[in-house]
């Protein structure tokens, strides 16, 4: 292209072809007005890999089972046990959900499509089935808009996942972040709404979140609201804190996030060992098959690692990275493949750090393996654990004798899993990611003792 | 800083010249690679890829005291500057037109050279201690990044304020 | 001040009073010529603490062994045992270490003295009584000069302390930094130009020492020198390696730093476990008192421990943070009053990290308070194993028995210690500090069950 062309595309960058509003779900008309966004969040489908990170990393397998057979082991039990796959492009959230065995071989409800689907609209619309105000085109951030959307949420949450995941039929898409009006970054996920909230009223400090911390200076009246509080920067973390969290949403409870405490893998577990079901039964994800151990799960805590990272606290959001600038023409739009930033070291991460591609890369080599080498020690010794405490079972030791243990291997088990289930191998926060694992590895360790002292 | 003597500046400098008699004047001419010519900032904005830097020019701390071709045009003789001047306005000229460049954009290790005796033409007095037995500058071993070192290595947001 | 004013003081700043050059110790004589340098480097006797560092960090009993009662045990047997402080200034190395009772108590060798007074000179002289060539004003760098450096260190670490040290009297000074004709740095200590040619021939990637890979890929025909290889931002940090470094100075060797596998923790553990003294006994620094294992000490690996961390391999060295640049009127010098550059934020760290202060403070306290708070588990651990592998002795188990307990305390121990000995509490790298500390648990803890399942 010749620079008279350049000058032209600099003006071009905002279409005006399609009235968007609040009940345009399908991607390809917003693309219409945005065509180099929805361009990019296409490709999205493609597949990729690095050492760590993408489909299917390089020289493991897809199935993170198959990767690592310690997990079956660890999940014993669960419906991870049967089926969990590496993570991969945006374009497969609902696909992927929809076939897994974990949905097909074990009962789940709609909860599951809060993070899987856009169901902005799907939301709404239940809600006004079941007697919510308003009408489906009210401004989302009106009360009636508001309460639809929870009415929805609540509703499909007690749906049976087959039936619910017929009222969506699309993946993540621009209405579940933006403002159609303006195009303007949104919360749309009941999920993140009361999670913030949660966490904006507990005491742990947040300097990578600094609108909660005035908030909290405040008199408390209104709830946290990111969608009028959060500053834009924050936004750019927000949008992907809707789903890169640690969740609970089995058929106990409606979907929550535990931020009660702090972001802490330690707040959380404290979180969930105080909480207790509706019917009164303390807090578990499922009951170990082998050991017989209540244990918790922990999925994906992207956003809670890198709250504990000096990214975060820095004020590096997860767009900043996942997200990069790239110039189109005469403009710099955001690039919607959403993917690992090792793929495009130079917008990700160069703009900032004034270091050659491949020492970037080294010291994201570095980082990682360092995680990924403790937390197999912290793995080989949870799996003994696990051995001897199944052993000790079968031999026919007395629950009083077990109760002890069974804590540990669920203190150990959360630590580990927290930092496997997390995405970047560490390096959202290194030195946090390693001293999870390192209390892991105690926490197990001193099962193994517990089992023997009490023979 | 190496210094480049007066023939081969010369020779250089015509041979630029020339390169932009031939093909090049399109380029020149359509991407103002003019701008080169001038000592206003404004006019280096001409091209939209420097508009970050200065934007962040306008807010360094040297936006009252210095301006761009202070800081990275050589100054210890009129044809050496004329010729980095002919030389980064064509270089740059027929990167943005044919879009070769890398971004983020980096300066390279020869006018790396050139900003740090800039450096020193206005704080070589404060400075004088610390340079005394040896330049802090361009490090001796060409595999090492040029950036990394000298002046720049602590004060990088001088001329565009901060960059995270 | 005046413009004027400013340009007087400016040609002011290197008079030449004294003519320096390489038999002048006393540093009086080079503050002539250099004194903003030299008013500095005095202040090196000022007291302070930060909350981990110092002599006397806040909250924390100068005496090491006082503030944690753990550490008695853990080096029982050993000198440490009976007194280890935290550091304090430069000014009083000389004089800490002629008064510690691991000194007065026990019988030490003049090997010590290496990292504790200005010996460049003393060297030399010695070396020349002991028939070394040359003159005591040859050129440093000369043949000569450097047969009789090494000749009189040798000569020193066999002769006993309380000898030795009469031949030094001032604790390092200018001359061990600097060279006397243009006050460029050097290395003037056997100890690193033996260790870093070690290192150089090791295959331990070295990133930050961008010399010593340019040399790895030469003929290595000649050993690798750093007063002739090394850039001078690798001298900012080499000259203090010369004494802030792990190393070996008992009576069985002659003072060497442990190198030759690299400079990571388990790197060094590997070349102590192939060592052999010269009477053929294998490598340790003691039996430990109440378990009979034989252990090795760490002592305080700043420099290979930030050699680990992402400030060195960004080309930050320890003057930078240590040592950072001060105006002084017209002119900018580098502070000689070398201390925690927690006390000295604005200059140390601002210039590249544009956040405030305090912010700063908090991200130091925060990698700080992980790694105290991980060691403290580790500490917890290895103190546990150290009870039961006594009383297990105590109760006559075979040593076939606890010969593989005690390889697991001397793995522990040493990576407990590594990081304990160290002197930043992680900051100079710290998701390596927490990755040693998981380590160091999980071996002591493998030693506890090892000695259950023994029974
Ligand atoms: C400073 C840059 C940076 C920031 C900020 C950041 N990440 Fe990452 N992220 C990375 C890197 C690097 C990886 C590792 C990628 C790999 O191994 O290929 C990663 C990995 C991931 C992965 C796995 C990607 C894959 O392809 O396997 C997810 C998901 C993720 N991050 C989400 C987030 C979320 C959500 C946030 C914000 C809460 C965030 N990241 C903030 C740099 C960042
Ligand atoms: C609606 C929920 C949702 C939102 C919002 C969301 N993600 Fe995701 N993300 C997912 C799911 C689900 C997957 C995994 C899809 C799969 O494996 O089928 C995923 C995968 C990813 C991956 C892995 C991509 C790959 O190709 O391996 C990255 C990186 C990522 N997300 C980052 C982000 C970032 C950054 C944001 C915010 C800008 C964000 N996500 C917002 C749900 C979401
Ligand atoms: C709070 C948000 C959230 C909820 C709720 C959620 N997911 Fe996900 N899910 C994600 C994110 C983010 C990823 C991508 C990161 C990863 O793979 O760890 C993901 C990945 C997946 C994947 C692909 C990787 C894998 O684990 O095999 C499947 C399948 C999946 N989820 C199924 C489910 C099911 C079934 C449920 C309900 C029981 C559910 N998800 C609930 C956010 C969520
Ligand atoms: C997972 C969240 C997410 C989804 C889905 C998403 N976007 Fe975005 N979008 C972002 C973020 C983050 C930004 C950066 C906003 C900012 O900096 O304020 C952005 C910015 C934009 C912008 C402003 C210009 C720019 O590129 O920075 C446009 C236009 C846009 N998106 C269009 C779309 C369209 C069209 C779609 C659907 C095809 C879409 N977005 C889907 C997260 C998303
Ligand atoms: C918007 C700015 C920004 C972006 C983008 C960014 N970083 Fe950083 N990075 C920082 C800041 C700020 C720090 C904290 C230290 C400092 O103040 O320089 C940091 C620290 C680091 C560190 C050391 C801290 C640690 O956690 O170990 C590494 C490694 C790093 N970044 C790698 C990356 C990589 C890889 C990417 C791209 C995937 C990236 N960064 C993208 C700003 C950024
Ligand atoms: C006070 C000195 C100073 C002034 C004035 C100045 N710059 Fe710079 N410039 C620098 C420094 C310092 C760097 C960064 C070099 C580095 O970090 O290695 C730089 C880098 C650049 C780069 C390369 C980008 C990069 O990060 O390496 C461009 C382009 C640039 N300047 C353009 C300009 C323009 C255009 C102006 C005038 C509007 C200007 N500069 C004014 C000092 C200055
Ligand atoms: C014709 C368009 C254009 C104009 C006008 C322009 N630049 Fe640039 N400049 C570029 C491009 C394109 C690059 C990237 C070149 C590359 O990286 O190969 C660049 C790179 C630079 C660099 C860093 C790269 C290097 O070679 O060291 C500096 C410094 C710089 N410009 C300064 C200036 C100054 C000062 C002015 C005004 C006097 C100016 N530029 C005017 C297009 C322009
Ligand atoms: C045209 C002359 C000139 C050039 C070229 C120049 N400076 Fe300056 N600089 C000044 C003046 C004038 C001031 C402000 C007056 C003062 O306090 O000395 C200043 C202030 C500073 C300051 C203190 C303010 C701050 O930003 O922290 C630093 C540091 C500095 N310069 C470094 C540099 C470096 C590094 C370069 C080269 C990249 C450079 N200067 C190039 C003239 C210049
Ligand atoms: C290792 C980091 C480092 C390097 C390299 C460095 N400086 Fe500085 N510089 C500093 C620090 C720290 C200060 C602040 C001193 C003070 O406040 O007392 C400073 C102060 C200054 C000032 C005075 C600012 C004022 O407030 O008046 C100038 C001018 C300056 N530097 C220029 C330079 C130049 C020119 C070079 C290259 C020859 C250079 N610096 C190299 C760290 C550095
Ligand atoms: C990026 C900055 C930085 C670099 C580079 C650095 N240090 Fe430090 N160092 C620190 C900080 C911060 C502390 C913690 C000080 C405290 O707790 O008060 C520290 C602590 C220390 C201490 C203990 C100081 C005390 O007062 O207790 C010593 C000794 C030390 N470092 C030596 C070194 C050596 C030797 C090197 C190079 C091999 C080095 N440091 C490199 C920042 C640095
Ligand atoms: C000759 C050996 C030697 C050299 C060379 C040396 N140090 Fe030290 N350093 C020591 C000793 C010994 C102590 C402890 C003194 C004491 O506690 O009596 C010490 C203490 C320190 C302290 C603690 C100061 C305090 O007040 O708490 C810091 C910081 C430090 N050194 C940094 C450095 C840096 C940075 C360098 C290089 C520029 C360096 N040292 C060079 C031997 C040395
Ligand atoms: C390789 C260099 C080196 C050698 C050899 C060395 N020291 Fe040190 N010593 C240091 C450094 C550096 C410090 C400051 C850091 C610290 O306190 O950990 C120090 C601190 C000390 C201190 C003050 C803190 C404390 O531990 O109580 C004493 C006393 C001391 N050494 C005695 C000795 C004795 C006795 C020997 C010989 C057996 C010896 N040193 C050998 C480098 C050395
Ligand atoms: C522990 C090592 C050490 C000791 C002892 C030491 N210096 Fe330095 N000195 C340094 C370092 C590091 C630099 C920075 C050199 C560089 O950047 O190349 C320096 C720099 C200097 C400079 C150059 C200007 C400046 O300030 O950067 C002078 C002059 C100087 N020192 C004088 C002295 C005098 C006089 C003494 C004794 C009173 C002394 N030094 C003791 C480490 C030391
Ligand atoms: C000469 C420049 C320089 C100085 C001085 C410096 N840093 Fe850094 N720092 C860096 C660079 C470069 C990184 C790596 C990340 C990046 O590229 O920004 C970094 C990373 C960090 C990080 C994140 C990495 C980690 O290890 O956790 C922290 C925290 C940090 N610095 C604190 C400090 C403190 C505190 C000081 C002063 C005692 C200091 N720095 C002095 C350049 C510097
Ligand atoms: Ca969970
Ligand atoms: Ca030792």
């Amino acid at each position: 292209r010749n620079v008279a062309e350049r000058r032209q595309e600099a003006k071009q960058t905002s279409l005006d072809l399609v009235r968007l509003d609040e009940t345009v779900v399908d991607p390809a008309q917003w693309g219409k007005n945005f065509p180099r966004q929805h361009d990019a969040y296409l490709r999205t489908a493609e597949r990729f890999s690095t050492k760590y990170g993408g489909a299917g990393s390089e020289g493991f397998a897809k199935s993170r089972l198959e990767d690592d057979p310690r997990l079956v082991t660890i999940f014993d039990g669960y419906a991870f046990a049967i089926d969990f796959n590496q993570r991969q492009g945006h374009a497969y959230m609902l696909d992927d959900q929809r076939k897994t065995k974990r949905v097909t071989q074990r009962k789940q409800t709609g909860a599951c499509l809060h993070c899987h689907s856009s169901n902005t609209v799907a939301y709404r619309e239940l809600g006004l089935k079941h007697g919510a105000p308003g009408k489906l085109d009210d401004p989302f951030l009106t009360d009636n808009a508001q309460k639809q959307l929870y009415a929805g949420f609540e509703a499909s949450c007690k749906m049976p996942y087959d039936e619910a995941t017929k009222l969506v039929s699309h993946p993540v898409t621009c209405i579940d972040c933006h403002d159609p009006q303006n195009m303007a970054l949104r919360i749309t996920k009941p999920g993140l709404l009361d999670g913030i909230d949660a966490l904006a009223r507990s005491e742990d400090p947040v300097p990578h979140l600094p609108t909660v911390e005035k908030w909290r200076k405040g008199d408390r009246k209104v709830r946290y609201d990111p969608n009028r509080e959060a500053t834009r920067q924050e936004m750019r973390s927000l949008v992907c804190a809707q789903c890169h969290v640690e969740y609970y949403c089995g058929a106990k409870a409606t979907l929550f996030f535990p931020w009660g405490k702090g972001l802490k893998a330690e707040q959380i577990e404290a979180v969930y060992a105080e909480y207790k079901f509706a019917d009164g039964t303390p807090f578990s994800d499922w009951k170990h098959k082998r050991t017989g151990a209540d244990v918790y799960k922990a999925q994906h805590p992207e956003f809670e690692l890198w709250s504990q990272g000096v990214h975060a606290r820095s004020g590096v959001s997860c767009a900043d990275c996942h997200m990069p600038y790239v110039r189109e023409g005469a403009i710099k739009i955001s690039d919607h493949h959403v993917k690992s930033p090792l793929l495009d070291v130079a917008r990700a991460c160069q703009v900032c750090h004034r270091f050659p591609e491949q020492e970037i890369q080294a010291r994201v080599a570095t980082i990682q393996d360092r995680t990924h080498h403790l937390m197999s020690r912290a793995e080989d010794a949870l799996v003994q654990l696990i051995g001897e405490l199944e052993a000790a079972k079968q031999a026919g030791a007395a629950e009083a004798k077990l109760q002890p243990v069974w804590a540990l291997q669920r203190k150990a088990q959360w630590r580990l899993d927290f930092v496997n289930a997390e995405n970047s191998m560490g390096f959202h926060a290194p030195q946090e990611a390693a001293r999870i694992l390192g209390e892991a590895i105690d926490y197990a360790r001193q099962g193994q003792l517990a089992l023997r002292d009490a023979k | 800083m190496p210094f480049l003597s007066l023939r081969t500046a010369a020779l250089a400098a015509s041979l630029a010249v020339g390169v932009f008699a031939g093909s090049g004047t399109y380029t020149f001419v359509a991407a103002q690679g003019h701008s080169y010519l001038s000592d206003d900032p404004a006019v280096c904005v001409n091209c939209h890829v420097m508009r970050e830097h200065y934007d962040g020019w306008q807010h360094g701390s040297h936006h009252a005291t210095a301006t761009c071709n202070d800081c990275h045009l050589p100054h210890d003789s009129l044809l050496q500057a004329l010729f980095v001047k002919a030389s980064n306005g064509y270089h740059h000229g027929a990167a943005f037109t044919i879009q070769d460049f890398v971004e983020p954009i980096r300066i390279k290790p020869g006018n790396a050279r050139v900003l740090e005796a800039n450096c020193l033409r206005c704080h070589g007095e404060a400075t004088q201690e610390i340079t005394a037995h040896g330049t802090l500058g361009v490090p001796s071993d060409p595999t090492q990044e040029a950036d990394l070192y000298g002046c720049v290595r602590c004060h990088q947001d001088v001329g565009h304020g901060t960059h995270r």
